[in-house]
């Protein structure tokens, strides 16, 4: 059965829905690269920055690839570029 | 090898910073510092009323941490010292504090310069300038993107003994 | 431009001098400090008691003073902050204090490491390092000459805004 | 008349002899390079760093020339290699 997760949006990604949006994962979980199309599918004004290719997933505290997978429970976020200092 | 690696939430003074480094220091002949504080005009001379600074849960501090392991792997040195601000940050405050210690002048120089290349292309933060009519998000400049493409495939120049 | 140049005959504190350069500074958002400290073990290991650096009348200060206004007239810094100690310095005490200020971050760090290139190499002081059983002569080393040697006919790559 | 000056002898230059020796100088002064020659002449344990090429002159705080005068009454000095930091 699907469960909602919050991907949290950082940075600039927070600009238009606010820091956080909600996907519905199935229990087999979603790789890193459909989550990218379903959150600009569901968000539309985001699709132009995840299409960008600068947009990092960030599972579980940890910078992941496009071949990951998010599964329900996990903790979620888009990193756009970042800058310290 | 000795480090300190700490994001805080309020104003920080890197004298005093410079301080704390040199007491957990010993007898290392060079120490570099490079402060890097929030400016109040933006380049096209448009007042800044505040940076603000995002960093994320745990990842921001470990991102730091792999580039201080980074640099002291691929330098001579033998402490370092990273106070990274986070937050809402006034003009002329600090942002971020860098130090260094080595036997050798190059390696110091070299390494401050290294860390602070990396900490503005890869520290996990957000940054934005708030403006009296707005803000504006930050991202790394070519300059930034230059710099740090510098240290590609460069060893140190600093391995010989001073 | 804001310089400040000064030959100290005692132990002065490398962080309050930081404290001192940046309450003189605007908004620059870069600083860049570097603090030569005397060591308490020479290249082969033996244990040094002392360093005792020569000064002569005004030519010491007069050639840090030069040095100082070739480093402003090419990095495109405004401020700098050079304290040098004269006399017997104890390890671990500082020998040399210098900082610099820029918008730039790269102006900053290149201006302190020309800085201290030219002190190594031009400043009018005369080092010995005092042993149990005697004293040594320290003159600028190979790597010190090479060091210098590096700004020969080089540009700034400082020159575009960060 | 000849007059007696001071020459500061700075650095490793005064293991031998002290901070400072004397010569005699003649009212027309004395060109920079015959300074080194009277040095080395009278003070033969300087004459090795003398001729190494490395010493510099310092008259009346200034760093000068090899055919800079010595007149009576200036301040001389003789510089090894400086070495700051």
């Amino acid at each position: 059965m699907e469960r909602a997760i919050n991907v949290e949006l950082c940075g600039k990604l927070a600009d238009s829905y606010g820091g956080s949006v909600t996907l519905y994962i199935a229990p087999c979980g979603l790789p890193v690269r459909e989550l990218f199309e379903a959150v600009s599918s569901a968000y539309p004004l985001l699709e132009p920055i995840l299409a960008s290719g600068s947009v990092r997933a960030c599972v579980n505290e940890v910078i992941v690839p496009d071949h990951a997978i998010i599964h329900q429970g996990d903790t979620a976020a888009l990193f756009p570029p970042v800058s310290g200092g | 090898m000795s480090t300190h690696v700490e994001v805080v939430p309020a104003a920080f003074d890197p004298p005093t910073c410079l301080q704390q480094f040199v007491e957990r220091i010993g007898d290392e002949g060079a120490v570099v510092s490079f402060t890097g504080r929030a400016r109040g005009h933006a380049k096209d001379g448009a007042g800044i009323e505040a940076l603000v600074l995002e960093s994320y849960r745990g990842v921001t501090l470990s991102s730091m941490q792999q580039i201080v392991a980074d640099t002291h792997a691929k330098f001579p040195i033998s402490a370092s010292h990273v106070i990274h601000r986070a937050g809402r940050i006034s003009p002329e405050e600090s942002i971020v504090f860098v130090a260094t210690a080595s036997r050798h002048r190059r390696a110091a120089f070299e390494a401050a310069d290294y860390l602070m290349d990396r900490l503005k292309t890869e520290a996990v933060f957000w940054k934005r300038e708030e403006h009296a009519n707005g803000s504006t998000w930050i991202e790394p400049t070519d300059a930034d993107q230059s710099d740090a493409a510098r240290w590609l495939g460069k060893e140190s120049e600093a391995i010989c003994p001073e």
